[in-house]
């Protein structure tokens, strides 16, 4: 067991090309060029806090850049520019946002729970910043290497719901109660299809340690098609269902339940002003980043380059290019649709990705057992998998209590 | 050499808890000296769609609610036993395999058994 | 709920009693916006009146000017000159697909969908405003009918630029059906919610695209054929559910029909005066006597039923306003239903504030 | 199939998201401030007092005849007329206020106005922090060229001209039968060329 | 302000100018206080300036052209307003938009005392500002800032959406000119500002009181033809 | 459809006790309309509802009239024609009359199902001040109850009957009748730069000045 935050530099590895392995050690050789003076523990405590710090800033500042992007997607998808004005292109918006969050009077209800209605941001913004200890950034860039890492991740990531509930449990208010309830439902019931959608990739990878899994993506079939999760078929099955989960799990369209502002106002928020709310933001959007670097992480490759001829870009840039393609997923995705309701929600999860995650590791064992089948007998093992969910005999539909489907109408 | 990784996650896990303390102090601060907050009885009213709170807000939950934590306890305590199982799978024994294969059947049994009953349905 | 809120379309309120999720009772309560049209009609000259029918349902100021000034002709006896019946025609169409568009917008926001449905539907809109803008000279406001015909004729650019945007407008629908008709979500979320039985609903009285959607094929363009109506071919389009998929769709497909009219309408226009040359504006006393005037406006009927006793200002003024009366059935369409649910049920009813409270 | 609808969906934002770079149609945004909408001539917003010549006051079309006080829905005119040193009515208005606060737009003074003084104006950023003052809008401040009306509503302002060319020639040919017409110093036509550029009329005698 | 000044130029003249901070005088007060003040001052009033969150929150007519300012064609998220927040307790800006009826001020001034400090009022459309046409009617509150401070009026029945983004740009000039310490130009900046405003009670015949005699007096009406 | 005079016909041949009477209408698209007793209202209504020849299962408007107390002069013109061949003569005749004050719902009737009417139908209150209960008709068709609770809560007539009798627009503390022709508006007009100097002149008259609002 060796943590990566190790005082010396790990060795080359053979057969890199030089000047892209100094590249990718950049990050480590500078922080360990900063703590070079000190001596032990006091150099590990150092280098820590750099690791540590670099994570957050790094993250809070993709959090402002989130917040402009999402603003300025939202804008285009709907032909208007978006926020221009403050600075240039209005790359200062999430600047002003934030000071004036920070200006902002902050109001408690009289007949909250200080304490929890105190603390509910405090803990949601530390639970969803630690879920960020795990996930392999780059090459060498790992926080902290675990045996358990996606197990950590996903208890801290479960955890998140306390904090949730306590903030709307706090307010003391209906919606906000009302909003709590059902983000409580909402989380509970995602979490179990985002657990099972990722159990094939472990069977595939043979570890829980995610250093392990991106590793066990790496190389080239055929020298050009890479090796992510994702290209196989379990794989994908389970990314998709990874990815409606991960949408569920942060609250975001269409599963938003909680803060739908044309039922519930603000949700769980209402009675949140000043920065605390802009905690909450920030720690929604962190939860965001955090599933999404997991989803690259376990199927998309995580650091890997997709093409061989492309292995010179730094890993770590090829992990923040895949971030935020999944990112503007999200977007993209929420500027489409609309809102499910809290049945049809719970329904989605326990009726259907359940079921078919449970499928999905069937037909993963079945791949993954007959991975070395070649030939005629390839074929059949694509045949087998193609034709698994078909084994959910039930024809599965989010909504499918009283036949929703396209309808005729006729003129008088 | 180096110490245990939960070490480090337990200093992680003090960041992140120091560093919305920090934000929130800023803006204690700022207050402190620029614009002192205004309390006042009206504008800490519980938010009521501008209409004067009725009624206790705290208010009891349908005991359906609790089925529904409970389902995915357990279901949540079986998928985390998958994990082991999963991990291992490439190398495991007849034996152990019939053993998950029982396990996977309970759970989807246990799944179907909830949805016969209902239990699935939000209510 | 409310009056607060950001999904009752105004000042709102819905006094909800919950069990769980479910909504076990409902009570609207309005009066919020309140604003005493009638007791102001009653007080101001005929002419004054027609800027305030504006601001009754301020989507559909065109109709509303079409009903009170039809009221008014019809109490009076006044002719209305060929080229302003083409002209009401074209605008309350105009004004129709105006109201759907919105609707079909908002009832998409109260979804949940975050705001690009209602973006594109006001992006359409501000197309249909300009034109009303060019030729009343107000957005929103247009105050555009006159007893007698219409205040303003339109240029033939005028009349251009309204063919382009009636071309234009079907590649608009296609666009936002693509969008979201077929949305297997929207679908999970407005079919079998709020069904409303035929039976009740013309017991309820509800009118407009409300009542079609429940299979009753009642249009008062058909069934009065007031201004020019029955010179057009166009089809009432059905619901047979009756619930808010069906609201949704009828709607959308009486857009389609709406454009069909503008087409002819358009094409068919005639030269000639818009307004009756004996028609006063100043000194307008129509004899003692009291009549109900109504038209089919996009929200259901609207009329007017005022009595005369023969001053300049009428003794009684009174708006039947589609919205309320639509209004009437909404706890029976929300019971059992969650209250999201009723939150969409409430924005597929296609109520305006201004004018349920008047 | 399932989830069709939602690809399509997809699909349709993904469009507009990259159409949005090249094509105007799908980036309507007019930027305010910088950018302005082209005001159609029917436009209206807040009524003005017509004045010819540049005599502001002097000049003022108004005859206070308070036919607009009397017929305005909201009853936002409030009119004095102007008396000279014998108490005589001298057919102008000594207080001419417009409570911009109360005024809907409604053009009914405009369609009132025997004497096409009180016309629409164009004007709508008058955003203000005070209450009082600002909004109540006084003779000085609605009294408005000629010019500008011409500016504003060329159509109508032409329109207008011919009524009142055709009103003076009137009164002239009956004051003085033997004199030549005055030949109308604006175009009679009603669709004059709206791009003609305006000219201040000569003062009204 | 400037409506009052017979000499206003004819049209746009007053629209365009460049957006201005604080005037050179304010500076001067301030460079005396010390010049971290003033840059802390000058960010955070950049800051509340550029990042104006309205209450999502309609009456009537105005409230459709509030909602199509931040739509496509006027884009109010270009100044980094489209954050509609429903709940006061977010939101920077309650813009009253339309009439407000008896039955409805309560629950304005309720919402309006939910909301954090710092936070502007802007008076959208003539109903809001003094009743407009519907003045004459019984259930209509004659003005908003009977009760509430309002920053910004913006008359029009209703007032085109770019004359809203005019008054949100005027409520940004405001904004800049406020400071953070010292005197306060903005009355409800003040420390001495109370924090909330009181909510009347529903009369028997009208609002109980009908207006807030603390925030609230007209000037004296002098007419030259009536004694 | 039947003439309005044809269903007056049939009804007083159906309710021998009820008091119908054909209230005329001199504008020219001639809505006659036929005032019911309130003892009889609401089995007429159902019958207009039921009859299948009427069907008028559609109730599209209510509304109330205040007809206050007043003395009028009627002028009657009549034009007779001269037997003797001559132009016709107009006679006009002066008649003075009190004509006492009640309150009156209007219901315009209409058939979706055969898609004919209006048939138009009155209630009137004894008084304005104290018989003011009519029947409710709201249990005919559902569409009265919103317009009657407008009624009741603008005009203060009292619905017997009514599932849910309270002020509609108004909030609830209210006790006035504002759209009563004798309302007078409150006196909040402080600031009135244009002219509504009657309006408050009247409201001051109508009510003595607050203590709280002297100062």
């Amino acid at each position: 067991m060796s943590a990566s935050v190790s005082v010396l530099l790990p060795p080359l590895a053979a057969g890199q090309v030089g000047d892209s392995a100094l590249l990718e050690r950049l990050p480590l050789m500078a922080r360990d060029l900063l703590t070079a003076g000190l001596s032990e523990p006091w150099r590990w405590l150092a280098n820590s806090l750099i690791t540590i710090g670099a994570v957050i800033v790094i993250f809070a500042s993709l959090f402002a850049l989130l917040t402009l992007v999402e603003r300025k997607v939202l804008g285009r998808v709907q032909n208007r520019p978006g926020p221009n004005r403050t600075g240039w292109g209005g790359i200062l918006q999430p600047l002003a946002d934030g000071i004036k969050m920070l200006t902002k009077e902050d109001i408690v209800p009289r007949s909250a729970d200080r304490l929890l209605h105190f603390l509910a941001p405090v803990t949601l913004l530390a639970l969803s910043v630690i879920t960020f200890a795990v996930i392999p950034y780059g090459r060498h860039l790992v926080p902290v290497e675990l045996d358990a890492a996606v197990l950590y991740f996903f208890a801290a990531g479960a955890a998140t719901e306390l904090a949730i509930f306590m903030a709307g449990w706090s307010s003391h208010n209906k919606y906000s109660l009302l909003a709590a309830m059902r983000a409580l439902a909402q989380l509970i019931s995602y979490e179990l299809p985002l657990l099972l959608a990722f159990v094939p990739v472990i069977m595939l990878a043979g570890s829980l340690s995610t250093t392990a899994i991106v590793a066990a993506q790496g190389g080239w079939l055929w020298n050009f098609i890479p090796q992510w999760h994702v290209l196989t078929p379990p794989g994908f099955a389970g990314f998709v269902i990874f990815m409606v989960a991960a949408l569920a799990e942060s609250n975001r369209s269409p599963f938003d339940l909680p803060e739908a502002e044309s039922e519930l106002i603000a949700g769980h928020l209402t009675e949140y002003s000043g920065f605390k709310y802009a905690l909450f933001f920030m720690a929604e959007y962190f939860g965001m980043c955090a599933l999404s670097g997991m989803a690259v992480t376990l199927f998309l490759g995580g650091w890997q380059a997709p093409l061989p001829v492309l292995e010179f870009v730094p890993s770590y840039l090829w992990f923040a290019a895949k971030l935020l393609l999944v990112l503007l997923g999200f977007i993209w995705i929420r500027a489409t649709f609309p809102r499910l309701r809290i049945d049809q929600l719970t329904r989605l999860a326990w009726k259907f990705l359940v079921p078919l995650a449970l499928i999905n590791l069937g037909t993963a064992a079945f791949w993954s057992l007959t991975h070395d089948w070649a030939g005629p007998m390839q074929l059949v093992r694509w045949g087998g998998v193609s034709l698994a969910p078909s084994s959910d005999v039930r024809r599965p539909r989010p909504g499918h209590q009283r036949g929703i489907a396209p309808r005729t109408y006729r003129y008088a | 050499m180096s110490p245990h990784p939960h070490a480090f996650l337990a200093l992680f896990l003090a960041v992140a808890v120091v560093f919305p303390l920090i934000l929130l102090s800023v803006a204690r601060l700022w207050f402190r000296f620029f614009q002192p907050a205004k309390p006042s009885p009206l504008k800490q009213d519980t938010y009521e769609c501008g209409v004067a709170p009725t009624g206790d807000s705290w208010i009891q939950f349908k005991a359906h609610y609790y089925l529904y934590a409970i389902m995915f306890l357990i279901f949540d305590v079986e998928v985390l036993f998958l994990l082991p199982f999963a991990v291992a799978f490439t190398g495991l024994s007849v034996g152990a395999w019939v053993a998950m294969l029982v396990f996977v059947f309970l759970l989807a049994e246990g799944l179907i058994w909830a949805w016969q009953r209902g239990h699935l349905e939000w209510k | 709920m409310g009056p607060h809120h950001p999904s009752t379309h105004g000042v709102f309120r819905m006094m909800v009693t919950l069990d769980g999720e479910t909504v076990v009772k409902l009570k609207p309560v309005f009066g919020y916006l309140h604003r005493n049209h009638e007791k102001i009609g009653e007080n101001t000259t005929y002419l004054a009146s027609m800027p305030y029918t504006d601001r009754l349902d301020y989507f559909c100021s065109m109709t509303n000017n079409w009903a009170y000034a039809l009221a008014v002709e019809q109490l009076a006896g006044l002719p209305v000159p060929e080229r302003a019946e083409y002209l009401r025609v074209i605008l309350a169409e105009l004004t129709r697909l105006l109201n759907h568009t919105c609707l079909a917008g908002f009832l998409l926001q109260d979804t949940g969908a975050s705001g690009t449905p209602l973006m594109y539907a006001f992006r359409e809109r501000e197309k249909i405003l300009d034109l009303f803008e060019s030729l009343s000279g107000s957005r929103m406001m247009c105050n555009y009918q006159r007893f007698g015909g219409c205040r303003i004729d339109a240029t033939p650019e005028w009349l251009a630029a309204a063919r382009q945007l009636v071309n234009g407008y079907n590649a608009f629908l296609d666009e936002y059906e693509e969008l979201i008709t077929g949305n297997e979500i929207l679908m999970a979320r407005t079919q079998n919610v709020g069904v409303l039985s035929p039976a009740l609903a013309v017991n309820a009285g509800i009118t407009g695209p409300m009542l079609r959607a429940s299979g009753v094929d009642y249009d008062l363009r058909k069934v009065d054929g007031y201004g020019y109506y029955p010179r057009f071919e166009f089809r009432i389009p059905l619901g047979d559910h009756g619930d808010t998929y069906d609201r949704y769709m009828v709607r959308m497909l009486e857009m389609r029909e709406s454009i069909g009219i503008l087409r002819q309408a358009l094409d068919r226009i005639p030269e000639g005066p818009v307004m009756d040359p004996k028609a006063k504006i100043r000194g307008f006393k129509p004899k003692p006597g009291e009549h109900y005037g109504r038209i089919e406006g996009p929200k259901g009927e609207i009329g007017f039923y005022l009595i005369s006793d023969g001053t300049a200002n009428p003794y009684r003024y009174r708006v039947r306003p589609p919205s309320l009366i639509n209004l009437t059935i909404l706890e029976d369409l929300c019971l059992g239903h969650t209250l999201a649910d009723a939150v969409i049920i409430l924005g597929s009813i296609d109520i305006v504030l201004g004018e349920v409270d008047r | 199939m399932l989830g069709s609808g939602l690809i399509q969906g997809l699909a349709v934002t993904a469009k507009n998201f990259v159409k949005s770079f090249h094509d105007p149609a799908r980036l309507v945004t007019v930027e305010y401030p910088e950018q302005k909408t082209k005001l159609p001539e029917n436009y209206r917003n807040f009524p003005f007092l017509v004045y010819d010549g540049d005599q502001a006051i002097d000049g003022l079309r108004c005859v206070a005849c308070k036919i607009c006080e009397a017929e305005c829905p909201p009853q936002c005119i409030y009119i004095i007329p102007d008396r000279d040193e014998k108490g005589r009515p001298t057919k102008k208005p000594k207080v001419f206020d417009l409570d911009i606060s109360v005024c809907m737009s409604c053009q009914i003074c405009v369609e009132v106005c025997p004497f096409d003084a009180i016309k629409m104006d164009q004007h709508f950023e008058i955003a203000t922090a005070e209450r009082f003052n600002a909004l109540l809008l006084h003779r000085e401040d609605l009294a408005k060229s000629d010019a500008y009306f011409h500016t504003l509503h060329p159509t109508e302002a032409a329109q207008v001209d011919a009524v009142l060319a055709e009103a003076k020639r009137r009164t002239e040919a009956k004051a003085r039968p033997a004199a030549p017409a005055a030949v109308p110093a604006t175009p009679t036509a009603p669709a004059a060329p709206a791009a003609k550029p305006p000219e201040p009329p000569p003062p009204a005698v | 302000m400037t409506m009052s000044d017979a000499t206003r130029p004819a049209i746009n003249a007053q629209t365009s100018a460049p957006l201005s901070g604080p005037t050179d005088a304010d500076r001067d007060e301030l460079r005396r206080h010390g010049i971290l003040l003033t840059s802390i001052q000058e960010l955070a009033n950049w800051g509340r300036s550029n990042s104006v969150w309205p209450l999502q929150f309609g009456l009537a007519c105005c409230a459709i052209e509030m909602i199509a300012a931040s739509m496509a064609r006027f884009d109010i998220a270009r100044f980094g307003s489209e954050v509609f927040r429903p709940s006061p307790r977010q939101a920077d800006l309650l813009i009253v938009s339309g009439t407000v009826t008896k039955k409805m001020a309560p629950q304005v001034i309720r919402l309006w005392n939910q909301m954090p400090e710092p936070k502007y009022c802007i008076a959208m459309g003539a109903c809001a500002i003094s009743g407009g046409p519907f003045k004459q009617g019984y259930n209509v509150l004659k003005g908003i800032d009977r009760f509430i401070p309002v920053d910004v009026y913006i008359p029009g029945c209703p007032p085109r959406p770019e004359a809203l983004l005019n008054g949100l740009i005027e409520l940004q000039k405001n904004i800049r000119g406020r400071h953070i310490a010292g005197p306060a130009p903005v009355e409800a900046d003040s420390p001495t500002a109370p924090g909330e405003y009181p909510v009347p009670a529903f009369g028997e015949r009208d609002l109980e009181p009908t207006s807030n005699p603390k925030l609230w007096q007209p000037p004296v009406i002098v007419r030259p033809d009536k004694p | 459809m039947e003439t309005l005079a044809q269903i007056h016909e049939r009804l007083a041949a159906r309710f021998p006790a009820a008091t119908l009477t054909l209230v005329p209408n001199p504008a020219p698209p001639a809505q006659a309309s036929l005032l019911l007793d309130a003892a009889h209202a609401r089995e007429i209504a159902v019958f207009l509802r039921d009859d299948p020849a009427l069907r008028l299962d559609y109730c599209s408007n209510v509304t109330g009239v205040d007809w206050p107390e007043k003395e009028i002069v009627e002028t009657t013109r009549s034009v007779q024609i001269d037997p003797a061949g001559g132009p016709p003569r107009t006679i006009e005749q002066k008649t003075k009359r009190l004509q006492p004050g009640c309150l009156e719902v209007v219901y315009h009737l209409y058939s979706m199902a055969l898609k004919h009417g209006p048939v138009i139908i009155r209630l009137r209150t004894g008084n304005r001040s104290d018989q003011i209960t009519l029947p409710s008709l709201t249990p005919v068709w559902r569409s009265c109850e919103f317009q009657e609770r407008e009624i009741f809560d603008l005009f203060g007539i009292v619905f017997t009957d009514h599932p849910d009798l309270r002020r509609l627009l108004m909030w609830d503390e209210f006790t006035a009748h504002p759209m009563r022709k004798d309302y007078v508006e409150p006196d909040d007009y402080e600031w009135e730069p244009t002219p509504h100097d009657d309006v408050l002149a009247k409201a001051k008259a109508h009510y003595p000045a607050p203590a709280a609002k002297a100062e």
